[in-house]
Parts: C-alpha cells; sequence; structure tokens
C-alpha cells in the first residue's frame, strides 16, 4: 500500500513537472498521459475502480489525444517549441503558484485529525450502485450534463471551423 | 499507513505544478495542459476526501468527480477548438502576443 | 382494447401526431399527399382513441383518473410526469382531434400546390402532439412544456411563409408577445411549486388543485396586493392566458398571425390553441375560486376584450382579419364566462365557437382560394352566385356566431350573458354590446362578399369536395352542436355539482334583441342596395374620427411602438451618449495631460533648461501613464497572476478568520 | 472425482495444487500472479503465429494462389520462419527521428494490447480479472492505443508516417463511438458491466441445469444477444467498428501501401516491425473476444453435461473450445473481408462513422429498451423491422454524400 502510493505519486508528481518543463510539445503530452495514468492508479487505491476507469477513458483516450491533435494544427508539427519556454514575467507567476502552495499545505500541516486511517470498506462501490445514484437524486445535474456537453460539441465546431467564406468565391 | 495527510498534500503539489505551467509558459497548448493538471489534482482532493470522509455510501466524490471529469472534458474540447481558431488568427500559438482585441 | 387501462390510452394520444411530425421531418416526403397521408394518420388514430376515452368518460361523469410517472427529484420533493382524464380533458381531447383531422383533410387539398407541403403537415402535427399534451398533462410543468411547444408550433406556421417580410414579422410579434405571458406563466409555476410542494393538478388528495393544498395556499397571504398566495398564482396563471388567448392588452399578435397559411389560422388562431388560455384557467379554476377578486379581473379583462375587439373588427376591411378580431371578441367572451359563471359557462362557449370558428375559418379559405388569393372584403362581392355551397356553409356559421336562436352560440351565449346577469350586471352590458358588435360586424361583412357581382375582375368558382367536405361536416356541427349539447346537459357534465341560475327572460329577450338588433343595423348601413367599387365604407362617411380610429385598431400597435419600443431606444441612445460622455471625459484627460507636460516642457526648457524639473515631471507623467496601461496590456498571464493574487489573498483572509476562530 | 467436470478440470488442478501449497501464502500469490498472466502471454502470441499462417494460406486461396508452402507441411512453419527473418534484421532508427518515442511506440502499443485480453471470460471460472467495470475497463485500456500509434507516425520523422498516424487517431477515435454505443444495448439489458454476468445472462440457467439434453443444448445457445433484434444490429454495428478499431481491412488506410507507403510502420524494421504485427493482431483477437462474449454467448455453446457426472454444473466439453472456436470464426471473416473488399477513401470512411454507424447505434439503443419493456412476440419483430427501416433510411440520406457513380470504360 505504502510503496505503491509512493511509486504512483512520484509518476505523477515527475509527468506534471515534465509536462509543464519539456520544450518537446509532443514530449509534454506525452507525460501528462503517464501523469494521468498514474492519477488513475492512486484513484485505484483510493477504491474508485470505476473513476479510475473513465479517467482512463476520458483522459487519456480523448483529452490527450485532442492535445495531440490541436499541436499537429498548429505549425509544431515536429513538437519542437524552440525559443523561450517561459512568458514575461515569469518570476510573478513562480511567486503566485508559490504562495498558492503555501496557502494549500498550511492548513494541511496545521490541522488536526487528518492523519487518521480510512474508513474500512469492503470493496469499491459497484457500477449498479453508482449509477443509481447518479439515475435518481442526481438525474437533474445528469441532464444539465448533457446540456452542457452538447453545447460544448456545438460551441467546439464552431470555434474550430474556419471562417464562412463569401459564396461567390471559388471553392479551394 | 497512508493518510488523508498525504493524499491533500500530493494534490497540493499537482495542483501547484499545474499552476504554475499555467501562469508562466507560452505556449497555449501548454497552458491548457497546466488546467488540466489542475483540475485533475482537484478530483484526487474529491476523491480523497470521499474515501477518507464518515458517508461512504454517499458517493459524493465519486460523483463530483464524474461531473467534473465531464466539464472538464468539456472544457478541453471547447479550449483547444479555441487554441485552433486563436492560432488561425494571430498566427502564433503564443498567449503573449495574442494582446489585442482587434486584427 | 376494454383490458388496456385508459389511463394509458390517454397518454399515447399526443404520441400519434408527434410520431408522425417526427417521420415526416425525417422521411421528407417529396409528394404534399404522402405527407398529408401521414399526418392524417397519426390524428386518425388520435381522434378513434379521444372518441373511445371520451364515451368512457360520459359514461361516468364524475370519473377522474391520474397516472404518471416521476421525472426528476428536486431536493426532496419530486417533479413527476402525469396525465389526467376527466370531462375537461376528455371533451377538449375529442373537440381538438376531430376539428384538427377535419382540417388536416382540408389543407391536404389546400396546400396541395405548396412545395413545402411537408414541412407544413409537420409542423402541424407537432402542433396537435403539443396541444393534445396540454390538455391532458395533470402537472403545470408538463402543461407549461407543452405551452410552449404549442407557442413553437404557432411561431413556425405564422411564419411558414417565411419569404414574406410580413409573415416573418408577425411569426417574431407572436412569439415574443406571448413571451410576455408565458414569463408570467413561468414565475406562478415557480411560486406554486414553492408554496404548493408540487406541481401536481391532483394526486390523492395531494395535488395542487385539490381542496386541502387549495385552502393551504388560500391561507397564505402574498406580499403584493393584499391577496393571498392562491389569488397571487392564479392571477400570474391569468396573465400567461391573456398572452395566449389574445386578451387586452396582449391581443396584437392575433390579427397580424392571420399572414400564415389560412387552414393555420382556423385551426390553432380560432379554434385550438388560442383557447389553450381559457382552458388552463377552466382547469386551474379551483385556485381563481379562492380568491374571488381574481375573477373579477378575469371578467372585467374578458368583458372589455370582448367589446373592444368586437368594435375593431367593424371597421377593417381583411377578410380574415374580421374573423381574428371576432376571435379575439369571442374568447373574452369564454373569460367573461368563466369570470362569472364558472367552468360550464366558459368551456361550452369554447367548445361550440371552436366548430362555428373553425366553420368560418375554413369558408374564409375557400372563398380566397376561390377567388384567388383576394382578401380585401372590398373587392370581393357575388360570391353567391359562383360558390352557393360555400356560401351556405358561411351563412351557418355566421348564423351561430350571432347567436341567432337555435344555432350554437345561442345557447352558450346566452349561459354566460345569464351568469353575468346576476353575478356581475356591469359586465353584463359590456357583453351585450360585444354580441351588439358582434351581429353588425358580420352582417356587414356579408353584405360586402356575397350578394351583387364581383368587383375585380377575378373569376370565382366552386372549391374542389375535398375543401368543402369538411365545411359540410363543419356546418352541421355549428347549427346543431349547441342545442343538443345543452339538452344533453353538457353544462353538468363539464362542472359537476353545476346549479342552473334562475332563468330570466329579460337576458334572453335583451339576448335576442342585440343580435337581431345588430343585424338589422348592419342591414341598413350597408344591404339595402349594392355596393359599388371604391365608395368608401358607410361608417367612415358619418363617423370619420370614430371610424379612423377603429381602422387603426386603437392604435395599440402604434402606443406600443411609442412606449415599449420608444423605451428601448432610449435605452440604446442614453448608452450611446454615455459611452460618448465616458469617451470625451478620457480624451480631455489625456488631451490636458498632454498639453500640460507640453507647457510645462516648453517652460522648463526656456526657463530651467537641463532642470531636474523637466525631465522628473515628464518621467513621472509617463510613468504613471504607463503604469494605468500595465494592467490593461492584453497579457492573458498578466491577467492570471492577478487572478491568483486575489486567491492568495481570498485565502490569506480566510486563514486569519479561522485563526481568529 | 475429479474427471466429474470437464469443463472446470483445468480450474480444478490449479485449484488443487495451490491447497497444496496453503502454507506459503507469499508463493501462492506469485504463482496465481503468473497463473493469470503467463497462459495469455503464451497462448495469445500462438495463436497469432497460426493466425498469420492461416491468412496468408486464406488470401493465397481467395486470389487464386496457393501461398506458403516451402517451411514445413503445408507451410505450416512459415511464422517461425518469418519470426527468425525479423529477430535477425537491422534495426534502424531514422537519424532525424525521435529516438526515445520511436523505441517507446511498439512497446507502448503490446501493453494494452495484452491488458484488455484480461477482462474476457475465457471459461466459467476462468476470467483473469472478473472485474465490476470490465467492458468499461476494456475500452478504457483499448482506447490507450490509439497514442502509441500515433507516437510511431510521429516518431519516425517522415511525412507519410505522420499522415497515417493522424489517420489512425482520426479513424480510432471516430470508430469507437460506435463500438461504445453498440455495447451500451448490452450493458443495458444485462444491468451489468461484468463480462461473467453478461455471458451467464446469455443462458437459459433453468434449462441448463435441468435434465433434458436437448433443452441443455437450446439453453445454452437460444439467448445469445445476436439472436436480438437489437444484439443482431449492435453485434453487426461492433463487428465493424472492431475493424476499424483495429486498422483491418478495408479500414486499414492508417497504412494504405497504395497511398501512404506503410503509414506508421514505414520506418520501422526487424522486430519492432514484428512487434507491431503482433499488437495488432492481438488486438484483432481481444475485440473478438469481446464481440463473442458481448454477443455469441460467450463460452456458452452447444453443449451436454457428460452422462458419467452427477454435478448439475457440469458440462463434458470445455467453454474455452467454443470461445476460442467463435473468436477464430470471426478471425476468418475478417480474413475473409481482407480478401474480398476493397479499401475505403478517407472521406467515406469519416462519413460511415459519423453519419451511418453512430445514428444507427443511438437509435439501437431505443429499439433495445423497447424490446425491454414490450413483450417478446410483439418486440421481436416490430424490433427487426424498426431496424430494418432505419437502416434502409439512413442508407438513402447518406447515398447523396457518395458522389457520382463512376464508370470504368476497360475494367
Amino acid at each position: 500500500m505504502n510503496a505503491a502510493f509512493l511509486i504512483l505519486s512520484l509518476l505523477a508528481v515527475a509527468g506534471a513537472l515534465l509536462a509543464i518543463r519539456l520544450h518537446n510539445l509532443v514530449h509534454a503530452t506525452l507525460s501528462l498521459m503517464f501523469f494521468f495514468v498514474a492519477l488513475a492508479g492512486l484513484f485505484v487505491l483510493l477504491m474508485a475502480e470505476f473513476i479510475a476507469a473513465v479517467q482512463i477513458l476520458v483522459y487519456v483516450g480523448a483529452v490527450g489525444i485532442l492535445i495531440l491533435f490541436a499541436i499537429m494544427l498548429t505549425p509544431h508539427v515536429t513538437g519542437e517549441n524552440h525559443g523561450r519556454l517561459c512568458s514575461r514575467g515569469w518570476i510573478w507567476g513562480l511567486a503566485g503558484a508559490g504562495a498558492v502552495f503555501l496557502i494549500l499545505i498550511a492548513p494541511v500541516l496545521l490541522m488536526a485529525g487528518l492523519d487518521t486511517p480510512p474508513a474500512t470498506a469492503a470493496l469499491s462501490p459497484s457500477v449498479r450502485e453508482i449509477g443509481l445514484v447518479l439515475m435518481t437524486p442526481y438525474g437533474i445535474a445528469l441532464l444539465v450534463m448533457a446540456l452542457l456537453l452538447t453545447a460544448a460539441l456545438v460551441g467546439a465546431v464552431v470555434a474550430a471551423s474556419p471562417p464562412a467564406r463569401d459564396k461567390d468565391e471559388p471553392k479551394p | 499507513m497512508v493518510t488523508l495527510q498525504h493524499y491533500l498534500i500530493l494534490s497540493a503539489v499537482l495542483f501547484s505544478i499545474g499552476l504554475l505551467g499555467v501562469l508562466t509558459r507560452r505556449h497555449a497548448v501548454i497552458v491548457l495542459i497546466g488546467i488540466e493538471i489542475m483540475l485533475n489534482a482537484a478530483n484526487l482532493n474529491l476523491i480523497a476526501f470521499w474515501r477518507f470522509g464518515p458517508h461512504l455510501e454517499n458517493f459524493e466524490g465519486l460523483l463530483f468527480t464524474l461531473f467534473s471529469i465531464a466539464v472538464a472534458a468539456a472544457e478541453a474540447s471547447v479550449g483547444l477548438a479555441l487554441v485552433i481558431a486563436v492560432y488561425r488568427h494571430f498566427k502564433t500559438p503564443d498567449v503573449e502576443k495574442m494582446n489585442t482585441l482587434r486584427e | 382494447m376494454p383490458d388496456i387501462h385508459p389511463i394509458y390510452l390517454v397518454a399515447a394520444i399526443p404520441l400519434f401526431p408527434l410520431a408522425m411530425s417526427l417521420v415526416i421531418a425525417l422521411l421528407k416526403p417529396t409528394r404534399g399527399r404522402a405527407a398529408s397521408f401521414l399526418a392524417l394518420l397519426g390524428l386518425g388514430v388520435s381522434l378513434v382513441l379521444s372518441l373511445y376515452v371520451l364515451k368512457l368518460s360520459l359514461q361516468e361523469p364524475g370519473l377522474v383518473q391520474t397516472g404518471g410517472f416521476p421525472w426528476i427529484q428536486l431536493g426532496p420533493l419530486p417533479v413527476d410526469f402525469s396525465v389526467i382524464i376527466d370531462p375537461l380533458s376528455a371533451s377538449m381531447l375529442a373537440m381538438v382531434t376531430f376539428i384538427g383531422f377535419l382540417i388536416f383533410f382540408y389543407s391536404g387539398s389546400y396546400m396541395a400546390d405548396d412545395p413545402d407541403c411537408a414541412r407544413f403537415f409537420g409542423y402541424l402535427s407537432l402542433f396537435a402532439a403539443g396541444m393534445l399534451g396540454l390538455v391532458i398533462s395533470n402537472s403545470l410543468l408538463l402543461l407549461f412544456m407543452c405551452w410552449e411547444i404549442v407557442g413553437l408550433a404557432s411561431y413556425l406556421l405564422i411564419g411558414f411563409w417565411y419569404q414574406k417580410p410580413a409573415a416573418a414579422a408577425a411569426a417574431k410579434k407572436a412569439f415574443i408577445t406571448t413571451r410576455i405571458g408565458d414569463l408570467f406563466l413561468f414565475i406562478g409555476l415557480l411560486w406554486a411549486f414553492k408554496d404548493g410542494g408540487t406541481l401536481l393538478f391532483y394526486y390523492h388528495g395531494n395535488g395542487l388543485l385539490e381542496p386541502g393544498r387549495v385552502a393551504w395556499l388560500a391561507g397564505i397571504p402574498a406580499p403584493v396586493f393584499g391577496l393571498s398566495v392562491a389569488g397571487v398564482i392564479s392571477l400570474l396563471i391569468f396573465a400567461g392566458a391573456v398572452g395566449k388567448s389574445g386578451q387586452f392588452p396582449l391581443h396584437v399578435w392575433l390579427p397580424d398571425a392571420m399572414e400564415g397559411p389560412t387552414p393555420v389560422s382556423a385551426l390553432i388562431h380560432a379554434a385550438t390553441m388560442v383557447a389553450a388560455g381559457v382552458f388552463l384557467v377552466a382547469r386551474t379554476y379551483p385556485l381563481f375560486v379562492a380568491d374571488p377578486a381574481v375573477l373579477t379581473v378575469v371578467a372585467w379583462v374578458g368583458g372589455f376584450t370582448a367589446l373592444f375587439a368586437g368594435l375593431v373588427a367593424v371597421a377593417q376591411n381583411d377578410l380574415k382579419r374580421i374573423l381574428a378580431y371576432s376571435t379575439v371578441s369571442q374568447l373574452g367572451m369564454m373569460m367573461l364566462g368563466l369570470g362569472v359563471g364558472g367552468v360550464g359557462a366558459g368551456m361550452f362557449h369554447l367548445l361550440s365557437h371552436a366548430f362555428f370558428k373553425a366553420l368560418l375559418f375554413l369558408a374564409a379559405g375557400s372563398i380566397i382560394h376561390g377567388c384567388h388569393g383576394e382578401q380585401d372584403i372590398r373587392k370581393l362581392g357575388g360570391v353567391a352566385r359562383s360558390m352557393p355551397l360555400t356560401t351556405v356553409c358561411y351563412l351557418c356559421g355566421t348564423f351561430a356566431l350571432c347567436a341567432l336562436p337555435f344555432g350554437s352560440g345561442y345557447f352558450s351565449k346566452d349561459e354566460i350573458l345569464l351568469a353575468a346577469w346576476h353575478n356581475n350586471p356591469g359586465v353584463f352590458v359590456l357583453g351585450a354590446a360585444a354580441a351588439f358588435c358582434t351581429s353588425f360586424y358580420m352582417t356587414r361583412q356579408l353584405c360586402y362578399v356575397f350578394p351583387g357581382n364581383h368587383r375585380s375582375h377575378a373569376h370565382p368558382h366552386e372549391s374542389p369536395w375535398r375543401i368543402t367536405a369538411p365545411l359540410v361536416v363543419l356546418s352541421l356541427f355549428a347549427l346543431a352542436f349547441g342545442g343538443l349539447a345543452r339538452h344533453w346537459g353538457i353544462l353538468e357534465y363539464l362542472e359537476p355539482g353545476f346549479h342552473a341560475p334562475e332563468h330570466s327572460s329579460l337576458v334572453m329577450a335583451v339576448g335576442l334583441a342585440v343580435a337581431l338588433g345588430g343585424i338589422l343595423a348592419g342591414w341598413l348601413v350597408y344591404g339595402r342596395r349594392a355596393l359599388p367599387v371604391g365608395e368608401p365604407d358607410a361608417v367612415a362617411v358619418t363617423l370619420p374620427p370614430v371610424y379612423r380610429f377603429l381602422e387603426n385598431r386603437a392604435w395599440m400597435d402604434e402606443l406600443y411602438m411609442a412606449t415599449v419600443g420608444r423605451i428601448w431606444g432610449a435605452l440604446a441612445a442614453l448608452a450611446v451618449v454615455a459611452d460618448l460622455a465616458l469617451n470625451a471625459v478620457t480624451d480631455w484627460t489625456v488631451l490636458s495631460i498632454q498639453n500640460l507636460s507640453r507647457t510645462l516642457a516648453i517652460y522648463s526648457d526656456r526657463v530651467l533648461i537641463d532642470q531636474w524639473g523637466f525631465d522628473g515631471l515628464c518621467r513621472a507623467v509617463r510613468g504613471a501613464g504607463f503604469l494605468s496601461t500595465r494592467a490593461q496590456n492584453g497579457q492573458l498571464q498578466g491577467y492570471l497572476r492577478f487572478i491568483t493574487l486575489g486567491a492568495v489573498a481570498l485565502g490569506l483572509l480566510l486563514g486569519w478568520a479561522l485563526l481568529r476562530g | 472425482m475429479i474427471l466429474d467436470n470437464p469443463d472446470q478440470l483445468i480450474v480444478n488442478l490449479v485449484q488443487q495444487g495451490l491447497d497444496l501449497l496453503s502454507g506459503f501464502p507469499i508463493v501462492v500469490l506469485v504463482l496465481c500472479l503468473l497463473l493469470s498472466t503467463v497462459p495469455l502471454i503464451a497462448i495469445f502470441p500462438a495463436c497469432f503465429a497460426i493466425t498469420t499462417w492461416l491468412e496468408r494460406k486464406g488470401l493465397a486461396r481467395i486470389q487464386n494462389r496457393i501461398g506458403p508452402n516451402r517451411a514445413g507441411w503445408f507451410g505450416l512453419l512459415q511464422p517461425v520462419a518469418d519470426g527468425i527473418k525479423m529477430l535477425l534484421k537491422e534495426d534502424i532508427v531514422p537519424r532525424a527521428g525521435d529516438q526515445l518515442t520511436h523505441f517507446l511506440a511498439p512497446v507502448l502499443l503490446l501493453v494494452p494490447a495484452f491488458t484488455v485480453l484480461a477482462v474476457l471470460p475465457f471459461s466459467r471460472n476462468m476470467t483473469p480479472a472478473a472485474a465490476d467495470t470490465g467492458v468499461i475497463l476494456f475500452f478504457a485500456i483499448g482506447s490507450v492505443s490509439t497514442l502509441p500509434v500515433f507516437l510511431a507516425g510521429w516518431s519516425s520523422h517522415n511525412k507519410y508516417s505522420l499522415l497515417g498516424g493522424m489517420r489512425a487517431i482520426a479513424q480510432m477515435v471516430s470508430y469507437e463511438i460506435p463500438l461504445v454505443l453498440s455495447t451500451v444495448t448490452v450493458v443495458m439489458l444485462t444491468g451489468s458491466l461484468n463480462t461473467v454476468r453478461i455471458v451467464e445472462a446469455q443462458q437459459v440457467s433453468s434449462w441448463v441445469l435441468g435434465d433434458n439434453a436437448a433443452l441443455q443444448i437450446l439453453g445454452q445457445v437460444l439467448k445469445w444477444n445476436v439472436f436480438t433484434p437489437w444484439g443482431f444490429i449492435g453485434f453487426l454495428i461492433f463487428f465493424v467498428a472492431s475493424l476499424a478499431e483495429v486498422n483491418r481491412c478495408p479500414f486499414d488506410l492508417p497504412e494504405a501501401d497504395s497511398e501512404i507507403v506503410a503509414g506508421h510502420l514505414t520506418e520501422y524494421s526487424g522486430f519492432k516491425y514484428a512487434l507491431f504485427f503482433m499488437a495488432e493482431y492481438i488486438s484483432a483477437f481481444a475485440i473478438s473476444g469481446l464481440a463473442v462474449t458481448l454477443f455469441l454467448g460467450g463460452w456458452s455453446g452447444p453443449n451436454i453435461r457428460p452422462w458419467w457426472s452427477d454435478d448439475p454444473q457440469a458440462l463434458l466439453i470445455p467453454g474455452f473450445v467454443w470461445f476460442f472456436l467463435k473468436m477464430f470464426a470471426l478471425i476468418l471473416a475478417m480474413i475473409w473481408i481482407r480478401g474480398t473488399l476493397p479499401r475505403l477513401r478517407v472521406d467515406h470512411l469519416m462519413g460511415f462513422a459519423w453519419k451511418f454507424l453512430m445514428p444507427l447505434a443511438l437509435l439501437n439503443i431505443f429499439v433495445a429498451g423497447a424490446y425491454y419493456y414490450l413483450p417478446r412476440w410483439i418486440g421481436w419483430p416490430a424490433g427487426f423491422v424498426v431496424l430494418y427501416v432505419c437502416y434502409e433510411w439512413l442508407g438513402r440520406i447518406n447515398r447523396g454524400s457518395l458522389g457520382p457513380k463512376r464508370t470504368y470504360r476497360y475494367a
């Protein structure tokens, strides 16, 4: 248990760091995928098997691929991102991220009662139970989610499609 | 024994890494990658609180994460579509150079 | 059939037209015949089921059955989909499907030449599904959903010939105007859900309309008008009905809606959809009864609308537009009936009106069809000779509408006037005056259209049998429905526990007198001699200001343009002015700083050359400007960093608050 | 008696062997791990070898040739010869390419290909990982395999490779949607994502446990999902989409040799190429196995109880025999299709997935829902009629996007 957590968390941190650190965009995306997989492993440790499966399906199978596709549609087909990696004023960004980190970590270290062992559950919840909860009390949220995804689908198509050309202009 | 504290520290670290990526990188795609990392760190937090919390039978953390993953998927698709559209307009994926509202 | 629970039958009724509209939308049949056949098939099945349900309901008049399933759970409150069988829904179902079927049949011939016939029947089926769903719904939410579907279908059908700018504008006007009423209805819905805890009408004694819940709602005082919550909710519901049923002051869309094809006018804007508002009030009547003040409002609004629209109709020249104002007037009559006489009187008039008004519209469509699209009554004429069957049917419809003895309208209008006489004499006067107007404008119309010779060069011809057959059927109903239904006790059926108000020969005499008086007056003004082409209207000659006032529909559209439109325009202008002012201020600031620094620079150049003041001042001004532009530099990440700063500040604040305890 | 149940012979033997070692839990754990992974790693590459021979022979017969016939009896040793050749070849890495990802791609491709095999129930009590989330796990891990294909194309630093990789992404992502949607029907009507439960739901258990041999046989066949209207259409959609998912003909555009040399495989040689090849076949096995599980009754088949046994659960022919028979039948169908159909054009490929398969799969879900609530004697014929009408209708709508009919004068 301990070893699994240690390995997975190290993988996750390394994956995340490399993802924002690497010059090559494709490599960065690849390490982002490793981060996603490591996080799915952590979900399994936390007894959320179903969420882990969804994590891999959505993040590795869809979001990661989508990012690669987007990179291929920008000029960086080779993935090389020459020039400065950091934007101007990056030092302020670093300071901001550091400050947020301190604020997040302070209560974790200071508050008592966070080092209790987990409540023992025999098994991770079955998909059937999750499904029942999802369909009854969270039904309205599910509907809203469906609406949101539809809107996102339409929005993505509209945003990514090239601007309409005049009818007179011959098609290429 | 791995406790809630460990997970919270891990998720704080991951969140900060993501934020760092968002705040300091020039390339729009890496900014999006940073956002994804932040969302995932938040998900880890939710699941950890559910697992270590008193009401395992309510699945609130799980469902919240499920919805957050769905929202993140929508966000990624729209975000990347925007990156492509912006790239088509400015001819660069560099967020520093996207500093005008007009041509 | 007997082994299926009737509630399933009722729930299935709207599904057939819905399925057919989907099929038509997906198959996109190129031939109009196929589309009309599909639509007729769907509605035909619904018609059979509806008649069966009506039979069940008639066998057992007190029958009220509901059935449904939970849709979503909002916190502790379930939101259900539920349907109902009771006399109200059974009679409406039969009326809507029957008239709808005839009109579908009629449209098959009327629209046969239109290239977009399939689209027309798709919309029409969608409308039928929405209307039937509205009628059977046992939940305010389901009713509202169907209400909106019906509104959408109405919008689509008014704008069916969207190439015509007038049609497109009329569609928009109808949609937006009814939306105002719908907003109130929606607020009422939310309020009912908040205080009533359910949206079901009838649910084992816990429904919104059942005595316990009504008494509970009537007991809560509302923060406005000194009404109870029940009163406010019913007032909001009535506002929705005002929008949909074209009551004053939201009636402006209905006459314009005549830009749609004539079958649409007959089905939607005369017989069924516009009656939905009246139906809604009848459906939620227990809430209205809980606060009598609201019923008075309903009666007065209805009475005023009836008279106002009747007057306006006198000075219109478009065949369909006269009928449209007549519809508005009759809808006002129904509201009046609901306000003073109860569900029975209002609904009885709704049902009988549906038959004869559909008949009048269809006959008008036949005339327009036969006269090659001519709608101006001043240019029509002599139709009686060339289209005899249509003329007879039109006369039947007029007979019923004018409430002449033993026509349909006679019985239902008589009930309303009787109730008004007993409960609210002021409204009675309005109603009687409206009845007079009705007879007058109908006579005027008849005198223009039917006798004499053609006033234009067109050669009218009788319509084909597929158009006249529905007319004949509807004529029979227009003549006989009222008397038979009254004889068989429709009022007692629609309103269990109905007790007839004391019969009054005075009221009967007044009713007869105004009907005959209107006709006589119309005959004296218009009918004594042939009306030549181009002659100004007789009323316009004798009472020019009144005529102009009525001809321009009391300038209601202009009034709205002048108030609502003007306010909007003023707001927009204000925004422009504010924008300019802001620009001026910023420009002035920048320029003055520039000038100041320039003067100072020149001054210092001359007087204090190479002094620290010169460079320092310039640098300070530049620096200030630079600093202020830095905040708005368009750098995405700059903004993000500021957001982070804000988040950090909030976090610190939270931590500080927590530590403080 | 251990021979009472031939179906469970292997399982029982393993169980007894492990029982002997119960004093050493760590050994048992390691053995369990090995026993659930090693057979997969041993059996499926063997199947791969046989299939390459089958495919070459089959294609040759379809094309009126003889096929491999030198190495061994009927050329049966050809796979061995091929393997040795691949191993001995020089491994070439393009100098401008990305060395790390070029190496990583074939390795990463093998991982999901083998992992998904774990959720397949090969026979009763022979599921390496009988997870509650079985089907979704399969798709989750299967969706990862898009990534290595793209990486292979990208890291080769060759435009044909990159085009192949891009095509692979577009194709695999698009066809995953009808694939998953067609499984939804099965999951919906079974009420479980667990593959073992899905197979068990396709048996009439009262007949199987009864005494009548004919009913036993029927009970294991009649309730297969493929014999329902939604299951039939679902199976067809699933099979077609799985062809595209594993880049088989006629959807092998990522490696279309007449257009882009060999797509993402262009710059691969030697053993890495062999790994790609193997991964592709193993994915084909896995997805055929899933099709068998979901629609063709999994391990159940016309089977009777051994006459000497009293155990009501006992079966004469082991379940995995049926499983592999059905799986190989699907593989043979794939080979047959490859020998018959020409490759699609790329726009037709996308249009087929989005405009035909996806709407059909969505409609299929509605039909499955209606089937569940209707009596069988209405639902069964009505389902077929509705689905046939939808099929015809979608076909008619899509006919417009095919373009004008081409005529070939000299062909």
